[in-house]
């Protein structure tokens, strides 16, 4: 598989009103890669990751400069569909955050919006998605059971499906594992890295453990700034930045 | 000194104390509607109270029928929530949804504070001003109509509505409009397909709520509702609602007599209908609490 | 999907009308009252007894009755209110029975007043033998707010999260020292909002003091709990629905309408600001 | 499905299987080269140890990468570490291997000594040993992994043996001292073959076991 | 220093209603010493520290069986003063939980439901436990700001100061950083490995290579029994049990 | 307040060195057995070796423990790993003193072969390339070690002469042969303590640079 640009980021600079949250951000992450974000509190790694699908949007007071294009189009010009590019760009979210609807509804709820009224065609991609996202044998019985009734790691894993349905080419996640236990976690760890064959994944995690164990690249964010971004097994094994050698070797603050 | 434990075992029994006196009062409202309401069903049953047509309690012998008032009630109440209810929810969607949040914190405690008014100024505003309009507009003999009413319960009604709504609204978690939004969906249908469902059990209990409010209210029906006891057949009729015939009766019927039995027996209609809507409000926000939603 | 922008903008138009109409009757209801009422309104008006079989002076003695009824409502009904709403959420065992209680509580709070009118009718002046007085109707406003203040109190102890309990417990400290430091001190806004909603509430009430308090006309000032008092919501009913002088009094009515609406509006508006003052110094 | 980590671990293993493939193999064309006086398949031998160095650096490489990405635990770390330790002996084996090629070709220039017996029998039981010890560790077989730690001292005596034959040789004969010392050196260097598949077969018993056998260590 | 056992549990069994929770647990408690337990979500970790300083009486229908003897006392005797139990044995919560008060009144919270009132010696004893929980250098000049202004971190910090306050002998965790993020969460851990030269410390954690950083005793728990319990060390490098092995090596479930 | 992971580390530095001080000894003591015929002394270092075997075996679960119950990454990590490494150097390099104190008892037992001259300044060099190895490793400091790496020529060539002189010897009497042949062995092993030194350097470096110069890799 040759490596492709999908996202490029240029010079990018964010504004939460007057404060700066990200200074000079360029990045390039790759097609069919995954890419993690690292770095302590606050650093920026979440207004990063929803800079990509224009999350920031719904936030008033935000400004952004530089240019942050998806396939080589900027999705910061005038003419951009927003809700076209979150079709494009999927997005998972620390908390799992299911609808209070059926499993089936749930994944459905994407192709729905979005015009598809048949019936058969739906179940398909609501089958096919379950399956990418390693949770249909667990459900299958049982798709018009409310999501709710799911365990934590299961309702992550269906988020992870809904994100599929909509037949996304990029995935964000923020944090994606945090709120669960090892066991979940590993399970979810597994099945991005599985995803990773279709999709382009970009992570947020404050696990550098996780960001070590899934990831192909990774960037290692500090006070709004990127300070290293490299393959995933030089950033852990020699990072070339000392502020990156003294977090990951927890000698940091 | 006594014991720490002696001490904590003292405040709790204390505690007891007060709580039965007020629960105590509380279920005695109750037994007391009772033992005055339940008399009457020596002098009539319980069938032709509820379904007869002639309330004379004054004639001779008296007709305890009592469907006209209910009828009233009904009238006034349905009139009172076509237009509390579809302007209540649009404002609270409208207020948690779209409007920005300067306005709805503006807004908010406006509505909330305009559901203090009291009843008796609502029932002088429609004594004034909407009742002579009415009758005006319909060229009436009287502006006091069941009309009249709704108007007026309907204004009331609406920032019980609003309110309770825009709760329920606001407390679906931000995490299911994001959620929506990021899967590539405008704002409005994020509000129609996620968010007003998972609040809906909140506002439908805001709707029964409101629907309460209606029936329950006394003064304002009995300032501008007309007082006919009859069977209204539009709603540019006079009426004469439960709670309105009870407060201009009760200081004519004597005490222990049939009328007072009587009087007393419609307010046990009455508790029995806010027991039930109260109870479905219950049930409805139970009913869906897991999924997430917000109630009271 | 520029129909669903199309959708959009529709939809959102319908809401935004509606959300005018209401406010814009609402303010209408309140512009209005104030426009015709504040020419009614001086110091007099507020300081001297009704003359002229009602149809000139003040309000004075309404202002009064309504007060003496609030305040005897609020020393009735606070206390026991809070001590059981205490009682319910902090020491008894949550079962069958309290949410028995506690859905009869709810079912109070929407009772129709006027059944809360006959009560204490039957109850106190009849039964107790008060008469119509100061007590019977406070007594009757008190029983009235009490679900309310219950309901209100119970709501804020519930929402202070049971960490605050169990940190308070796991540092030896005993269930009354939980309660009175960990549990109520943030629990007080919430308590207070309750309980001056109550106090609006019972202001503004009509139907429950006709028969055990209200009296249409007196000059003299209350003597006693014993005493029949006027009251502003009761005055205010009297006047607008006693045909004879009713063009005459037409003013007075305005006057007592603002006063009165000035009197529950600023009670209410009160319980806002301590609310929203209080949420904003105690947070978690 | 398989996790992933698995994968890994199971990738490393094979390497250093493949790696002890290579050394077992370089080992035996030493000593055919020796035997057979084949002075072309030594050259190709000690060309072909590049390819064992090269394995060294990629599979310490792997095994860095693993400790850094994954946090093993108990087994798993245990095998990564002592997985450390075997790539350095094997790529020690693979040099003692070049060294006798490098003797070989010294030896092949000389008119030969005498027929190798003990030799080849040494160096079998050698290669023996490091494919025992590579089984062991494959399989987790700790009794084999025993059996590889006692055959040692058969491979010793060996050696002292043949060096006393030699010693005898050169006594009688001082023009053969050159080419014994030579040969002492290759039974030298066979006898710390064993030694080093020895030592493989001990980690294996610690990594199964968690206990450390080494210097006679028992508790 | 001589290994005493502080806490001696034998053969406890606990139901919630008719559920079991925990299952015929033995373990002895070291003192001076960080015990950590561990394991898969819902096995019992919760229960069990909740029982030792008997938090779980506030939960209705619960029974409990066996023995717990604390310095050789059995405190489910019925003599045992809860009270004078829970000031032995103080406690740190998953999610920091500090009173909507003052940093000084937070701290001071727990001395003066013992009935100390003297201004002064309340002064020392809040100083003194916050510099216990290193926290005092950041806020000695904010005693009198709202406890909820800090920082998670300083938060959770300033609850082990509160717990420190009442002067207890053994401090249970419960997840005490599993809300924070990786900096102030080795913050939390350096702390805890110099209190335990004080106190003897029980910390349950979901995060294994924390058990590992920590403590000095790890305790591994599955469906409510204790399957293993030794050395840190032993646990993490070489269990005994196959299960313990195979949950610590992530092939687990 | 220092982390308590750094305490660890610091104390796997110093017991690492303390290793590497007793084999350096071990190492001068083999000499000084051999060079003044002291078999006592020989004896005594043969015995004290196995305090080394012990320090390998504490070492090696000091590390094992770090990587399990601390997951170090990037330097620290590196540092462990070869810190595992290093230990098993010094180790062999301990055998290996042990080795020399053998051949030396033999030695001291028949009349001296001549008096040593090469052997000692060999065993000198020797020692001094383990003592900067470790220093290297101690300071980070890379330059030390690449001049470790190189002085490694050095030993082997003084190898190379001293093995050319003993044949010399054998051819022109006979009787020398199993000395000569014991001599060679030590020098050998000298030859070996320095490969090991060597490979510490080399480890060193890519601890510090974080890149594999073995086998001539670069990159
Ligand atoms: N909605 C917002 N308004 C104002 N400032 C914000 C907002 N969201 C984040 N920030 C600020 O922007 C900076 C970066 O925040 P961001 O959420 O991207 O950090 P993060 O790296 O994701 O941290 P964490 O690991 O805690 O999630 C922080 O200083 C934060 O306080
Ligand atoms: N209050 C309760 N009532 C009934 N069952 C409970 C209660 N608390 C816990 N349980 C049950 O007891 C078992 C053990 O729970 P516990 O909270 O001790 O687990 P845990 O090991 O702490 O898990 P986690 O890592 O998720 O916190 C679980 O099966 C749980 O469902
Ligand atoms: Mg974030
Ligand atoms: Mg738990
Ligand atoms: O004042 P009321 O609610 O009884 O009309």
């Amino acid at each position: 598989m040759a490596n492709n640009t999908k996202i490029m980021v240029e010079n990018l600079i964010f504004y939460y009103g007057n404060d700066k949250a990200l200074e000079d951000v360029s990045m390039l992450i790759q097609e069919n890669k995954i890419t993690a974000l690292i770095g302590p509190s606050g650093c920026g790694k979440s207004t990063f990751l929803r800079v990509l699908n224009r999350m920031n949007d719904l936030i008033p007071g935000t400004k952004l400069k530089g240019k942050v294009l998806i396939d080589g189009y900027d999705i910061y010009s005038n003419t951009t569909d927003v809700v076209e590019l979150r079709k494009k760009v999927g997005m998972v979210f620390q908390k799992s955050n299911p609808f209070p609807k059926s499993i089936f509804d749930n994944v459905a709820y994407g192709p729905r919006a979005h015009g598809i009224r048949d019936k058969a065609r739906l179940t398909n991609i609501v089958e096919e998605s379950l399956e990418k996202a390693a949770i249909w044998d667990e459900v299958k019985d049982k798709l018009k059971q409310s999501a709710m009734e799911l365990s934590g790691g299961q309702q992550q894993r269906l988020c992870i499906a809904r994100a599929l349905a909509i037949n996304p080419e990029i995935i964000l996640m923020d944090e994606p594992a945090s709120a669960l236990d090892p066991i979940s976690t590993a399970k979810i760890e597994e099945l991005i890295r599985v995803l990773k064959e279709k999709y382009t994944i970009v992570i947020v995690t404050h696990n550098m453990q996780q960001a070590a164990r899934v990831s192909d690249y990774t960037g290692f964010f500090l006070l709004g700034e990127l300070i290293e971004f490299s393959d995933t097994n030089k950033i852990f094994t020699s990072p070339q930045d000392s502020r990156t050698e003294d977090y990951i070797t927890g000698r940091f603050g | 000194m006594i014991s720490r434990k002696g001490k904590d075992l003292l405040i709790q029994n204390l505690f007891l104390f007060f709580a039965s006196i007020s629960i105590l009062v509380l279920f005695l409202i109750m037994a007391f509607l009772f033992k005055e309401g339940l008399p009457i069903i020596e002098v009539v049953s319980p069938l032709r109270f509820l379904f007869g047509k002639s309330w004379y309690p004054t004639y001779e012998p008296p007709e305890f029928g009592i469907l006209p008032l209910i009828m009233g009630s009904v009238a006034v109440t349905l009139g009172a929530i076509t237009i509390a209810i579809p302007l209540g929810v649009a404002t609270a969607i409208y207020l948690s949804e779209v409007a920005n949040l300067r306005v709805k914190e503006l807004l908010k405690p406006v509505i909330e504070l305009l559901a203090g008014v009291p009843s008796v100024v609502y029932g002088f505003f429609g004594l004034v001003v909407v009742a002579p309009w009415i009758q005006d507009l319909f060229d009436l003999p009287t502006g006091l109509t069941a009309l009249t009413a709704s108007i007026m319960l309907g204004i009331m009604a609406s920032p019980t509505v609003i309110s309770i709504s825009e709760d329920a609204l606001s407390s679906v978690p931000i995490s299911y409009r994001e959620a929506s939004l990021a899967l590539g969906t405008t704002k409005w249908h994020t509000a129609i397909s996620v968010t007003v469902p998972a609040a809906l059990s909140g506002i439908c209990t805001a709707c029964i709520l409101g629907m309460a409010r209606a029936i329950e209210e006394t003064m304002t029906v009995l300032m501008v509702a007309g007082g006919a006891a009859i069977i209204p057949t539009t709603l540019l009729q006079p009426v004469r609602p439960m709670t309105a015939n009870i407060i201009a009766e009760m200081g004519e019927a004597v005490h222990g007599s049939e009328h007072f039995h009587a009087l007393f027996a419609i307010a046990v209609v009455l508790f029995f209908i806010t027991l039930a809507l109260n109870l479905l409000a219950d049930y409805i926000s139970h009913r869906f609490k897991e999924t997430g939603s917000a109630t009271l | 999907m520029k129909r669903q922008q199309i959708y959009q903008q529709v939809a959102f138009g319908g809401l935004r009308l509606s959300t005018l109409t209401i406010i814009s009757v609402l303010g209408l209801i309140i512009w209005f009252l104030g426009k015709e009422g504040v020419s009614a309104l001086s110091w007099e008006f507020l300081t001297q007894a009704p003359r002229n079989g009602m149809t000139e002076g003040g309000i004075f003695p309404a202002l009064v009755g309504t007060l003496c009824l609030t305040l005897g409502a609020i020393i009735f009904a606070l206390p026991l209110g809070v001590f059981a709403a205490i009682y319910l959420t902090e020491y008894a065992k949550q079962g069958r029975l309290v949410r028995i209680i506690r859905l009869g509580i709810n079912n109070l709070a929407g009772v129709p007043s006027v059944v809360f009118g006959l009560f204490g009718l039957a109850m106190f002046v009849e039964y107790l033998n008060f008469g119509p007085s100061i007590l019977a109707g406070s007594l009757t406003l008190g029983i009235l707010i009490l679900p309310t203040i219950i309901r209100a109190s119970e709501e804020a102890l519930l929402a202070i999260p049971q960490t605050f309990r169990e940190a308070s417990l796991a540092l030896g400290a005993s269930k009354w020292h939980t309660i009175y430091k960990a549990v109520l001190p943030p629990a007080i806004p919430g308590i207070l909002t309750g309980t001056i909603l109550g106090i609006g509430r019972a202001a503004g009430e009509t139907a429950p003091i006709i028969f055990t308090a209200a009296c249409f006309y007196t000059a003299r000032l209350p003597h006693s709990i014993f005493d029949q008092v006027m009251a502003l919501p009761f005055h205010l009913y009297v006047l607008a629905t006693e045909g004879t002088h009713f063009e005459k009094t037409l003013p007075l009515q305005y006057g007592t309408a603002l006063v009165l609406l000035g009197l529950v509006l600023g009670i209410n508006l009160i319980a806002v600001i301590i609310r929203t003052r209080l949420r904003r110094k105690i947070r978690w | 499905m398989e996790r992933h980590f698995e994968k890994e671990l199971h990738a490393l293993k094979e390497n250093l299987l493949k790696m002890g493939a290579l050394v077992e193999q370089a080992i035996a064309n030493a000593i055919k080269s020796l035997v057979e006086r084949d002075s072309e398949l030594a050259e190709k031998t000690i060309h072909s140890d590049s390819e064992i160095d090269e394995l060294e650096i990629k599979l310490e490489e792997m095994a860095i990468r693993l400790l850094a990405l994954r946090q093993p635990m108990a087994r798993d770390l245990r095998f990564i570490v002592k997985g450390t330790k075997i790539i350095t002996d094997l790529e020690r084996m693979g040099d003692l291997a070049v060294n006798i090629c490098e003797r070989a070709l010294e030896l092949n220039k000389e008119p030969p000594l005498k027929p190798y017996i003990d030799l080849p029998r040494m160096a079998e039981k050698a290669q023996l040993m490091l494919k025992e010890s590579l089984d062991a560790f494959v399989r987790e077989d700790t009794e084999l992994a025993l059996k590889v730690c006692q055959d040692d001292q058969l491979i010793d005596d060996l050696n002292n043996q043949i060096f006393r034959e030699l010693l005898t040789f050169m006594l009688e004969d001082p023009r053969t001292i050159s080419r014994a010392i030579r040969i002492s050196f290759i039974s030298k260097y066979i006898e710390r073959i064993g030694d080093h598949a020895t030592n493989i077969a001990e980690d294996v018993i610690y990594m199964v076991k968690a206990k450390d056998i080494r210097h006679g260590h028992t508790d």
